[in-house]
Order: structure tokens, then C-alpha cells, then sequence
């Protein structure tokens, strides 16, 4: 997988000016990530993850290094749209219902009506929530609210998807099943996916990278290629290579945890 | 037809009876006039409707017309329909009081808005001081409206007019022998009461004299009739009435009382009656009176009178 | 349904305290006129009587209870003189006559609601200001506060008298003085709406470079509608506040508030709680039609069941 | 003229210095917080003034900030025992009272929710009789002085806080109170560590709410009959005195006054409940 | 394990009416917790995990069956003060220091002022807290938070220890510290622990014995006594004792589970 980087950051560095005083969110973070990788981001609460993928998303100005994404610059990307961004919490609209809060990227893009009727189906299908597009959000368990919030990331079809914690809120069998879907749309689609999450299986089952993160100042301890197969079905994670790779990625983290 | 705007002092009732029955009767149309009543209230000094230019004539008390023309608004009288004045001062026999020399020690009511001027001379004059009830002073209280406070027993005496809440003192069932009366013209304190001022520099426009002079005939004859109409003119009130909330009977007792204040003036100012006011203003000039503070020049003028009744 | 029994025994019982309230609150007249109409009563002197307390009188003459329910002009007129007046001047007479309260209901009504209109709408322009604007939000903010410790009766007569001075009367000063009371919870209701979305559904429009205009029309206004919805119940009822003050100074001719003005001129305390309990229900009335459209609203936009 | 456009040139100068302050980098300190609504208020004066002589409207329409300061600064002591009577009789003691009931009126409310249910839409009719009706009943009944006046004080504030401590009361979660259930607490308990806690925000916004209530009531309710003093005798008197200039002065307390307890309010509010999401900064 | 039961459920039952109908949440519940065992509850969201807990600290109705606590009925243990209930979230009132939180319970009590600030500072010592007892709830971490509510619940030295998802929002590097501190704890103070979980590792890790669910109606589907020994060092989970009983966990949860 060397091929043109789609992420690029070098020498990354991001202070928080506060009232109590600047923050270092980020210090010194190089990385590359490669077109149609799978890239997961795992440490301790704090350690800058979220940060990070804002700063790819343009969301955050880095007060230091470099980044681009595509070859362009953040806010470039980001004006081209460049990517679906999916959050913790699914935040959908609860004014629109599931459609509608899907419609709503390619309204603001300015899709023509029956692209976006086309659209949504399409993802709606993706997401396996066909026949849900008319009910609101909140007649829709937190599993299905969250495949709805990566449907919206999908409908317009860009070719990064960034997503932070996506799952963090679900019980650990929903988020199991929902793991195994996205590693199938992924598959399918070849999207390149920046991925944070808490949980160290979850991010060794979907990965093909995993950035282990330490924090204050938030820098990367660890890059751990997978050597996991492509085809992952749910129980290659009582396998010993998947459990050599948690290993790895915990003894990492252990590493640079302060517990509180 | 000439637009003319005409500020009440107050909310409509018999005490303008001359000018709705002026209207009604079409007199002011006769003088190819058409005049708009704007009833007043409590909350309005027509002398200031009169400054920002939302009337061309008002009624008011010439207490407060003078003292207007103190602070900047150049109020002139043209006309004088009341020839006496109505407002009295009532109280209770069973509070002790029987003259004047009673007051000390007793709760007063008193009309403010500017009516409140007459009743500080009167005071001055007999020594009274009005910060307390006490051996030497009154305590005052701000009357609103109504004769309530008398009717509840809130306070000893209060201000009347013979017109109307003197009758509504008397409904209340205290009769005339529970109680004394002041008169303020009759003591020496008399002020003039409804007349119509109009702004200083308006009367050099010829053309507005001769609404005015048309306006003061009208409304004189509007007077004039109504006095020998009492019930016509009551009923006459009642239908301009927008509240819906005056009664037929209380009107009637107001116009049959107002007739008794008009009955003597034909419109015509009478300079004794404003030397008089004049005097009773000046009397007692204080921070509670300060309606005027010296002699004013030019506040009246005979020329729309004299040119209306030729 | 819950309600409806709680809040009729609560109504009963106002309604018996209000009943034996007012014997001690007429008593004293009660009492003189019947001494007038020739009975016997206790004490017999005019003057002893008014020294006395209300309840020690009503304890003496418990013959005169019932009259002090019947008078033309009590201190406290009862319940039913209340209902039977509103009754005569609403069903018993035409609506357009001025004796109608129905008529000076209507007069109140539409000050009220262009009142509202005008307030609303330059709440809302405010609140999208000082949305978009932090130096609107800091200069404009605190001076709104202070805008409403002016008491509104005291320059109701000057905004009158200074509009008037420009040829505009009728219902326009009355209305603005109306917006001037509903215009402010309307602001802060709305300030706070618009801001209500979380950080991470602003940072959703912005991943899809979305415009100031299409963050306002897709998330800030849709997020504000039960805030907003929430502050028009408020504004509605400052309004109809509004109206009646600005009709004292307009002449207190018509409308509501000149019902109350006058009554109070010549006594008619009937007549004056007859028209404080019209002012009540139309304000209930407008709070309840607001509530009804919110309701309507938020069901359309999937915010309530 | 000159000095109409002078007012408008005005307003287009301070309004930049604003933006620029606000949008500044020292936009977040004090001093820039307090100096932003204050240049907004000083230009607003400043274009008052300049209208007022431009158009040289007379003082009975509407006198200019100059001199309105000049009655303020010279009627001192008038208007120090008009604002003792109204504000710190009528207004202070209508709230103390106001307040107190609504208070134990709330406590009595959250313990029997049949008297919830049955009072407050009861009470919310109440709420919506207008001030300028109860006013003359209220002084008709407790005298004219400033008893009425608190009287009027406590009707405008009753329900708006009554309304506020109930939904305080209520403010707790589920968990918060299963807490309380675990420890088997009693009813007192539970009031005076969870509920009365909690219901602080709620309690301090109808404190807020009331405060200017208060100022205006008193002032209002002295239209309607007074003794002869409050910055609502003053005001009603000057006005048919044609003494605009007192009228304003007697505003401008109100306005200060009102915006001062506001604050003092405001401030309370701010030590006592520090912990309160939206008082942390 | 074979004491008298501290909790002893037969065939309970509970069913909430809602404006939709009846909804069973508890249906047949049997069981017995015996004296300083550490019972674990998963199960998928919604199977009444929760609503078992609540039933026996009696704030819950059950609607059939029997239910007792300590041998009384569960009201009169909650009146005895028979337990400390740990919720999900922290739960602590924000308006008071955490030293004043753990202090309310014993406000409460009627414990006498110098026992509830020994009781204090011996809570604070036990869950690592010393130090911090001045500071308030929203200025400690998530985790600092929670380990304060276990002070809370424990400063009244209640010997039944009830935990509805104590670390639910934690992350997992710090929540596997706690549940080694947990672990000693338990071990220390020999209380009976119901512990409410949805995470199969930390079920394993922690209990003597795991009670899985099924939803809908809520019941036991599966009840595990745990073979590993007394003394669990954290890398436990690594060897095939655990896996095992962590594979027959996950077996019996797959089983009853509809995904969302
Ligand atoms: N807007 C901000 N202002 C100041 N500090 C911030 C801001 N956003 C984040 N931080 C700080 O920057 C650091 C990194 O935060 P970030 O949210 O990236 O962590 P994270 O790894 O995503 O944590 P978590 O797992 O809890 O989501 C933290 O110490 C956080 O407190
Ligand atoms: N107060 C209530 N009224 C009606 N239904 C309820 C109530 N509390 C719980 N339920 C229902 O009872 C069932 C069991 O709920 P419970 O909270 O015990 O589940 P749980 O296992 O704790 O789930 P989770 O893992 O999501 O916390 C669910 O279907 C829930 O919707
Ligand atoms: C607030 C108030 N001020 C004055 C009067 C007295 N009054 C009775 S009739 C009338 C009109 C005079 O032309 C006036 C001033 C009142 N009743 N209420
Ligand atoms: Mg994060
Ligand atoms: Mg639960």
C-alpha cells in the first residue's frame, strides 16, 4: 500500500490557547495515509484523536507543521468536499426525518432534486435502513441512528470517509454487528476511512493501520501495520495473530496512559 | 370645510357638552367647520398635544395653561365658557372638620396633573403646612379619579367637582348634612377652569383666526343650546361616548350641574376672573406650586370673542 | 382530563372565599343603606360604624351579609355580578355596539396583534443580530435589559403624543407600545434558540462548506423553534399588557383598556372587574391559540408527538 | 441639519469602533465587555442630544440628555425619597413578600400535585390580569401608600416565580432522586439536599424576571393614587406640570435602579449557583 | 459458595404499563447471590438488567413472584440502608464538593459530624481520591467522577454493593484500571457486588459468577460460575481459561440478541 498519500501531515502541532493556559493537543504528528486505507486511531481520552481528524477535516487550524489532504490544503479540501465526516453521536436533525437529514449534504451541494431522491435510496439501501427513510430519528434505535449518520457521510460520495468514535455510544453486540458492515462497505466501496475509537479490538478487527496516540502533548507512539487478512469474519478476533496485534496496540497505550 | 382639532382635558362627558352638541347639532358644519373631538384622560396634557401639533385647540384649566406658557408652549386663551368654577374640596362633618381651622391632623385628597395649584395657595394662605398630619399640617394624598377615598374612608376631605364627583359622594349615600364643603371661588381661591387656548404664533396666521372665531361661535352656540337642553345634550354626551360606560343619569346630573358654570359667560374672557387666577397662583409660589413664578403678558386676547360675537 | 378536576375544586374554593370575602369588604355600605331603608342595625351612629372593623361590623349584622352581594358599586362585587355582567355586555348586546365588550375586546385585539407582529418580527431580526453579529451582541444586550426597567405607562403618553405630532394615530402607537413590551422575550428566547445547536451540528454543515445562510435556514432556525415558540406564549400576553397601556393615553376611548380607565373614573367596580376578566380570558384565549400552533408546528417538524 | 447628519456620522463611527472591539483580539476581557454596551449607550445618547437640538424639538416633547442630567444632578434629594418610597418601600418589600410566597406556595405545590394541577392554570388566568385594572382595586383596598404599592408588587410576581421554583423543584433526573430513595431520605431531606439545590437556576431566572417586574409595578401602581411622593407621583405630577425634564430624570433612576437590582440579582446568582453548566465559563 | 443467599429471587416477574401496552421486562427471574459473591449482569440493552437491580434495591414493583434482600423484603432493606447503589453515571451533585457528596448519605444517616469526616477521608483514601475532596464534580474527570460515586456508596459501609454500569462512559484503558481497583476492593471489604455490565471482558474479569439475559421478555438465558481464581492480575484476559468462559458469555448474549 505505497501509494500516493491521500493524508499527508508532517510535523503537525496544535496548542489550545485556554483561560488556564495554552493546551499542546498535538505535537510533532507525522503520518501517511494512503488511498483505500483503512487507518484506526486509538489512545486515551485527551490524547488528540478527535483533534487530529479535525484538523484533516478543517475544522481545526494547526498552529503548526503541515497537512494536506489530496494534495490540497485542509480548507481547500474541504471547500472541494473532499470527505464524509461521521461523528460521535450520530447528530441527526430531529426536525428532518432520516432521509431529509440524509438529502441534507446534497441540498447544501446542490444536487438536483432527483439525484438526491436517487441518492438517498441508494444509501439508505447501504446502510440496510430501507423503509426507515420517513420515520424522525428518534423512532429509530441508536444502532440504526448511527448507520443513518454514515449513510449521510456517504450520500455524496466522497472518497475519504473521517469518523470519530461512531460507535462509542452503542452496546458492545450492536457494535459488533455494525463493524462487520462497515468493513463490507468499505470493501466494496474502497473509500479511505480515518477511523478514531476507544475500544482495542475494534480497532484491530477494521484496520488496516493503527495509530496508537499518547497524551499531553498528544504525539503518536506507534504505527502498527495490520497483517490481518482483508476477509475478516467476527471471530478471527480469537485468533492469536489478532490477539498479538491488541497486545501490541495495549501495551502501547498502557505506555503512554496517566490513567486519569 | 376647514379641519379643526380639538384636545379634551378629559374623557368624554357632560363637562363638554357644548362642543359634542356643537358638532351634532351641525353648528360647526354650518360654519363650514369640521372639527375632530379628541376625548383626553389622565395621562393627557393637552397643552403638550398642543406643542408636538396634534390639536389646533385645547380645553384646559387655566392654571396649567399659564404654566405651560411658563415652560415654552406660548398658550393663549381666545374663549371662556365657564364663567365660574366647579372644584371644591368636601369632608366628613363626623371627621371633625367644620371649617378650615379643622384641617390640621387630617388627610386630604388632592387632585395633581396640574389641578393641584389652587389648593396650595389656599393652604399657604391659612398657614397649613401639607407635609404630615400633625398639630399644624395636613398629610395630602394623590386623589385618583374617583371620590373613592372619601367613599372608603381613606381620607377626611377630598377634591370635587360639583359636577361629578360631588354627585358621586352623594350616591354613595353620604348625604349633603354629613358633609362641609369648600368652595375655592367662593374663598378667594377661585380659578378659571375649561377654556380654550390655542398656540401664541398660530393666531398670526390670519387664516386660523377665522377657524377660531368660527370655532368660538359654533361652540358657544353649542353651549348656549345645551344649557336649555340639558337632557338632549345628556343624551347627546352619551352617544359620543365611546366607552359605552357613562350612564344617561350621571350625565344628566353633570350637565344640569356644568349649566350652572357656563350660564354666565358668553365666550368672552372676564379680566377680573384672570387677575384672579393670576393672583391665586402667584400666592403661594413653591417647589409644589411652581405653576407660575411672575406676572404673564399676552396669555389672553379678546380679538377671537369680540370678532365671534359681533 | 387530569386537570379539569383539580382545577374546579381550586376554582370553587377561590370562588367561596371570594363570596365571604367580599361580606367584611361591602359591609359598611351594606349596612348604612339598609339603616337608610329604615332596618335595624348595630351600632346606629354613622360615625361609630366607620370606626369599626370590617369583620366586627359584619359579625353585628348578619341580616346585611346577603346585601353586601347585591350592591350597585361594592368595594368587591361578587362572582356572579361579575359572570352576569360579562354576560350582558357580550351576549346581550351587539358586537359592534359600543356597550359590547366583544367590540372592545376586538379594538384591544387588534392593537394587540399588530402589536405582536411588529415585536416579533424585530425580536427575531434582533436575535439573528446579535446571532451573527458579536458586536451586536455586546452592545445590544444589556441595553435591552435596561429597556424593560422602564416603566412603559410613564412614556406611553410621550410616544403617543410624539407620533401623534407626525400624523400617525390609531392603532400604530398603541401597536408599537405593544411591541415594545413583547419584543424583548422574544429576542432572548430567540438569541438562545439559535444558539441552542451543539458545537458538533454546526461542525456537521461546515464539513459540507456550508453558507452563513444555509447554516441559518437549515440548522439555527429549525433548532429555534420551541425556544421561539416558548417566548411568542410570553410575548402574547405583553402585548395584550402593551395594548391596554397604550390605550389609556390615547384618549381611553376604546378598547379594553379604556373600559377599566373608566370604570374606575366613576366607581363602576362591576364594570371594572368585568373587563380585568375579559382581559384574562383574551389573553388565555391568545396564549392557547399560540400553543395550538406550536403544537401543530413541532409536529410537523417531528419535534413532539 | 448639520447636526442630524453629525448624529448619523456619529453612529457610523462608533458602531466601526464597536465591530473593531468586538472582533478584536482582546474581545474576551473585562474591560472590553464593559466598554462595548457602553460606547453603544453613550452614542445613543450622544445621537439623542444631536436629534433633540437638530430639530429643535421644545422640552415638553422630549428634553435632550443635558438637561435631563442637569434635573438629575439638582433635584438630588427629591428624587432620593421618591426612590425610597417606591423602590425601597413599595418595590423591595412587594418582592421580599412576593417572593416569599410564591416560595411556600411552590413547596406546598410540589408536595400535593392535585394542588399543581388545580393552582397553576388557575393561576396563570390571575397572571394575565393586567397591572392597570388591579392597580385601582389594590389601592382602593390597602391605601395609598406604600402598602398598595407592594401589593401590586406581589401580584406581578407571584405566579412568574411560582412557576419558576415549581419547575425548578421538578428539575431533578430520575437518578438524582432514586439516590435519595436509596438512602431512604425523608420528604425534608430530599427538598432541602436535591430539590431546593436544583431548583437554584430556576429560582434565580424568576428572581431576575421579578426584579424588573418589581420596579415597574411600583411605579405603576402609583398612577392609580399615591401619597405625595414616589418616583410615580413625580413622574405623573411633572408630566401635567409639563416638567419633562423631571419625568426623565425620574426614568433614568428607574432605568438605573431596575438594571442595578437586575444586576445585584444577577450576581447572586452567580455565586450561588457557580456549579450550574450555564454559569461556568 | 454455598452461604445463606443475601439475595434470593424466585420466578420474578415485572411488567411496565406503558400508554403502548404492557411491556414484560423481567419475566421468571430466579436466582440466589450468596454472601460476598460478585454477581456480573449482561445481557443486550433492554433485557432488564437495570430493572433486576432496581427491583432489589426497591425502586422497582416487581408485579410477580418473590424477592428478598438480607432475608427482609427489598422496601425494608432499602429503609435498613442495606445496600450502596452505583448508577451509570456518576450522579453527583454538582452543587457540592466531591467531599460533600460522599458526605451526603451520611448527612443523611444522621451519622455524627466527626464520623463523617473520618468516613470521608477513609472513602477518599480507598478509591484513590485523597486530595481531592475540595474539588467539584465538573472539574475531575470522567473517571475520577465515577470512582467518587463509588466512594459515595461505599462511605455508609452498606454489605451489599449494587453497580448499574458503573463505568459504561469510560473509556477502556481507564476502566480496566478501575476494575483492577475494583477487584481489590471487593477483596478487601468481602461485600456481596451485583454489577450490571455490557462488556463480556470486564464480566469475565470481574465476577464469580455471570448471569446472562435475554430481552423480551427479560430473562436468564445462562448463569456462569466462574472458574478463575481469587487473585486476577489484568493480563488474565489474555490466557484460554478466560477466552473460554468469555466465548460461552458471548455464545449465550449472540443467542438472545435481535441486533437493534
Ligand atoms: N476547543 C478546545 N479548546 C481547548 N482545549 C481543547 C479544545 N478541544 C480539545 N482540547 C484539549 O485538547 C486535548 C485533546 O483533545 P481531543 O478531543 O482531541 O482528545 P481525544 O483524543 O479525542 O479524546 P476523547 O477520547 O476523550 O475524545 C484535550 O486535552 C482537550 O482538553
Ligand atoms: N419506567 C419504565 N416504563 C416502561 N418501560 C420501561 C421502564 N423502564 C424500563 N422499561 C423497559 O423495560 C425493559 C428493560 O429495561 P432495562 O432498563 O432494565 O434494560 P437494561 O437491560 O438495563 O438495558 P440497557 O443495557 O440499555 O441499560 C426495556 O424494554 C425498557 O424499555
Ligand atoms: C388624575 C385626575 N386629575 C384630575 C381630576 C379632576 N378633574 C375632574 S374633571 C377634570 C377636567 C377638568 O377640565 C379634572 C381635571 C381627576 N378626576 N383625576
Ligand atoms: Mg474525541
Ligand atoms: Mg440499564
Amino acid at each position: 500500500m505505497t501509494q500516493v498519500p491521500v493524508i499527508e501531515s508532517k510535523n503537525l502541532d496544535l496548542t489550545f490557547e485556554t483561560a488556564d493556559g495554552p493546551v499542546a493537543a498535538l505535537k510533532d504528528v507525522s503520518l501517511q495515509i494512503g488511498a483505500g486505507e483503512f487507518v484506526s486511531f486509538i489512545g486515551p481520552s485527551g490524547c488528540g484523536k478527535t483533534t487530529f481528524l479535525r484538523c484533516v477535516a478543517a475544522l481545526e487550524e494547526p498552529t503548526g507543521g503541515s497537512l494536506t489532504v489530496n494534495g490540497m490544503s485542509p480548507e481547500e479540501a474541504r471547500k472541494a468536499r473532499a470527505y464524509g465526516y461521521v461523528f460521535q453521536a450520530a447528530g441527526l436533525y430531529p426536525w428532518r426525518t432520516i432521509a431529509k437529514n440524509i438529502r441534507l449534504p446534497l441540498e447544501i451541494m446542490g444536487f438536483s432534486r432527483a439525484e438526491q431522491e436517487e441518492r438517498v435510496n441508494r444509501v439508505l439501501e447501504l446502510v440496510d435502513l430501507a423503509g426507515f427513510g420517513g420515520k424522525y430519528p428518534w423512532q429509530l434505535s441508536g444502532g440504526m441512528q448511527q448507520r443513518a449518520s454514515i449513510a449521510r457521510a456517504l450520500s455524496f460520495d466522497a472518497d475519504i470517509l473521517l469518523m470519530d468514535e461512531p460507535f462509542g455510544a452503542l452496546d458492545e453486540i450492536v457494535r459488533d454487528h455494525l463493524n462487520e458492515e462497515l468493513l463490507k462497505l468499505w470493501a466494496r466501496t474502497g473509500k479511505t476511512i480515518g477511523f478514531v475509537t476507544h475500544s482495542i479490538p475494534e480497532a484491530v478487527y477494521l484496520s488496516t493501520k493503527i495509530v496508537v496516540m499518547s497524551p499531553r502533548p498528544g504525539r503518536i507512539t506507534d504505527v502498527i501495520e495490520s497483517t490481518l487478512p482483508q476477509e475478516r469474519p467476527l471471530d478471527i478476533r480469537d485468533t492469536p495473530e489478532f490477539l498479538e496485534i491488541a497486545h501490541r496496540v495495549r501495551d502501547g497505550l498502557r505506555a503512554g496512559h496517566a490513567y486519569d | 370645510q376647514d379641519e379643526v382639532t380639538l384636545q379634551l382635558k378629559w374623557v368624554t362627558q357632560a363637562q363638554f357638552a357644548g362642543y359634542y352638541v356643537a358638532k351634532d347639532k351641525g353648528f360647526y358644519e354650518e360654519e363650514n367647520l369640521d372639527v375632530t373631538i379628541k376625548p383626553g384622560g389622565p395621562d393627557i396634557a393637552p397643552e403638550q398635544v398642543i406643542a408636538a401639533g396634534g390639536a389646533d385647540v385645547i380645553t384646559t384649566w387655566m392654571a396649567a395653561g399659564l404654566a405651560a406658557r411658563e415652560r415654552g408652549v406660548p398658550l393663549v386663551n381666545i374663549a371662556q365658557p365657564f364663567k365660574t368654577g366647579g372644584l371644591q374640596v368636601n369632608c366628613l362633618k363626623s371627621a371633625g372638620i367644620e371649617t378650615p381651622e379643622d384641617f390640621p391632623g387630617h388627610i386630604m385628597g388632592v387632585w395633581f396633573y396640574g389641578n393641584e395649584y389652587p389648593f396650595y395657595a389656599w393652604m399657604a394662605s391659612l398657614g397649613i403646612e401639607t407635609d404630615g398630619a400633625d398639630e399644624n399640617g395636613v398629610s395630602v394624598i394623590k386623589q385618583a379619579f374617583s371620590a373613592d377615598p372619601l367613599i372608603q374612608g381613606q381620607a377626611d376631605c377630598i377634591s370635587t367637582m360639583t359636577y361629578n364627583e360631588y354627585g358621586q359622594v352623594l350616591d354613595a349615600g353620604i348625604t349633603e348634612d354629613e358633609l362641609v364643603t369648600f368652595n375655592y371661588l367662593e374663598m378667594g381661591f377661585g380659578m378659571l377652569e375649561d377654556g380654550l387656548y390655542v398656540l401664541e404664533e398660530n393666531l398670526e396666521d390670519p387664516e386660523f383666526r377665522d377657524k377660531m372665531v368660527r370655532f368660538v361661535r359654533a361652540s358657544m352656540k353649542g353651549w348656549k343650546y345645551a344649557e336649555e337642553n340639558p337632557a338632549e345634550a345628556a343624551q347627546i354626551v352619551l352617544d359620543n361616548d365611546e366607552t359605552g360606560a357613562q350612564t344617561l343619569e350621571h350625565q344628566e346630573y353633570m350637565m344640569g350641574e356644568v349649566a350652572k358654570l357656563t350660564e354666565g359667560s358668553d365666550g368672552t374672557l372676564d379680566p377680573a376672573d384672570y387677575e384672579q387666577t393670576v393672583k391665586t397662583l402667584l400666592s403661594a409660589v413653591s417647589a409644589e406650586n411652581p405653576a407660575i413664578t411672575k406676572e404673564p403678558e399676552g396669555a389672553w386676547t379678546h380679538d377671537i370673542t369680540d370678532e365671534a360675537l359681533k | 382530563m387530569r386537570t379539569i378536576l383539580p382545577v374546579a375544586v381550586v376554582v370553587a374554593a377561590i370562588v367561596a372565599f371570594w363570596y365571604l370575602a367580599a361580606i367584611p369588604m361591602n359591609i359598611h355600605f351594606a349596612v348604612t343603606s339598609a339603616q337608610r331603608a329604615g332596618a335595624e342595625v348595630t351600632p346606629e351612629s354613622g360615625a361609630e360604624r366607620r370606626n369599626m372593623g370590617a369583620i366586627a361590623l359584619a359579625a353585628r349584622n348578619p341580616a346585611q351579609w346577603t346585601d353586601s352581594w347585591t350592591q350597585a358599586k361594592p368595594r368587591l362585587p361578587v362572582p356572579h355580578q361579575v359572570v352576569a355582567e360579562l354576560w350582558r355586555t357580550t351576549a346581550l348586546q351587539h358586537p359592534a355596539s359600543k356597550q359590547s365588550l366583544v367590540y372592545h375586546g376586538w379594538v384591544t385585539l387588534s392593537a394587540t396583534v399588530v402589536g405582536f407582529a411588529i415585536g416579533t418580527g424585530l425580536g427575531i431580526l434582533l436575535a439573528i443580530g446579535i446571532v451573527h453579529s458579536r458586536a451586536m451582541d455586546m452592545s445590544v444586550m444589556p441595553w435591552a435589559i435596561a429597556s424593560q426597567t422602564i416603566p412603559i405607562l410613564a412614556i406611553a403618553p410621550m410616544i403617543i403624543v410624539v407620533l401623534n405630532s407626525i400624523g400617525v394615530q390609531g392603532l400604530i402607537p398603541k401597536a408599537i407600545i405593544s411591541a415594545y413590551l413583547s419584543f424583548f422575550p422574544v429576542v432572548v428566547g430567540m438569541v438562545k434558540g439559535l444558539r441552542s445547536p451543539d458545537a458538533m451540528q454546526f461542525d456537521l454543515l461546515k464539513t459540507y462548506n456550508a453558507s452563513r445562510s444555509e447554516t441559518f435556514w437549515k440548522l439555527r432556525l429549525p433548532a429555534s423553534a420551541p425556544y421561539l415558540f416558548a417566548s411568542l406564549k410570553v410575548g402574547i400576553a405583553a402585548s395584550l399588557v402593551g395594548a391596554i397601556v397604550g390605550e389609556l393615553p390615547t384618549g381611553a376611548s376604546r378598547g379594553l383598556g379604556a373600559r377599566l380607565l373608566t370604570g374606575s373614573y366613576y366607581g363602576q367596580t362591576v364594570q371594572i372587574w368585568s373587563a380585568l376578566f375579559a382581559t384574562a380570558i383574551l389573553a388565555a384565549a391568545l396564549v392557547a391559540i399560540v400553543a395550538g400552533i406550536e403544537r401543530a408546528t413541532l409536529k410537523r417538524m417531528g419535534l413532539a408527538t | 441639519m448639520i447636526l442630524i447628519i453629525a448624529a448619523l456620522a456619529l453612529w457610523a463611527i462608533m458602531w466601526t469602533v464597536n465591530v473593531r472591539l468586538a472582533n478584536g483580539e482582546s474581545a474576551g476581557t473585562s474591560t472590553v465587555r464593559l466598554l462595548v454596551p457602553l460606547l453603544f449607550g453613550l452614542t445613543l445618547l450622544a445621537m439623542w442630544e444631536l436629534v433633540v437640538r437638530g430639530l429643535e424639538l421644545p422640552i415638553v416633547i422630549l428634553p435632550a440628555p443635558s438637561v435631563i442630567a442637569e434635573r438629575v444632578a439638582g433635584s438630588g434629594p427629591t428624587l432620593w425619597v421618591d426612590f425610597k418610597q417606591t423602590f425601597l418601600k413599595g418595590a423591595l418589600g412587594g418582592y421580599a413578600i412576593g417572593c416569599t410566597a410564591a416560595f411556600l406556595t411552590a413547596i406546598l405545590v410540589d408536595r400535593w400535585d392535585f394542588l399543581r394541577r388545580g393552582l397553576l392554570p388557575v393561576g396563570s388566568f390571575v397572571a394575565a390580569l393586567p397591572i392597570v385594572g388591579t392597580a385601582p382595586i389594590l389601592v382602593m383596598w390597602y391605601g395609598f401608600d406604600w402598602h398598595s404599592k407592594a401589593a401590586v408588587v406581589v401580584l406581578m410576581v407571584f405566579f412568574p416565580m411560582l412557576v419558576n421554583i415549581v419547575a425548578g423543584l421538578q428539575d431533578t433526573t430520575q437518578m438524582q432522586r432514586d439516590l435519595m430513595k436509596t438512602y431512604a431520605a425523608s420528604y425534608w431531606q430530599g427538598l432541602f439536599k436535591l430539590r431546593l439545590p436544583a431548583a437554584m437556576p430556576f429560582i434565580f431566572n424568576g428572581l431576575k424576571i421579578s426584579s424588573t417586574l418589581a420596579m415597574i409595578g411600583a411605579i405603576v401602581a402609583e398612577f392609580f393614587g399615591s401619597p405625595i411622593v414616589g418616583m410615580g407621583f413625580r413622574i405623573s405630577t411633572s408630566v401635567g406640570q409639563l416638567a419633562l425634564d423631571m419625568v426623565w430624570a425620574e426614568i433614568v433612576v428607574a432605568a438605573l435602579a431596575g438594571s442595578a437590582f437586575y444586576g445585584v440579582v444577577a450576581l447572586i446568582e452567580r455565586r450561588l449557583t457557580f456549579w450550574h453548566p450555564s454559569q461556568r465559563r
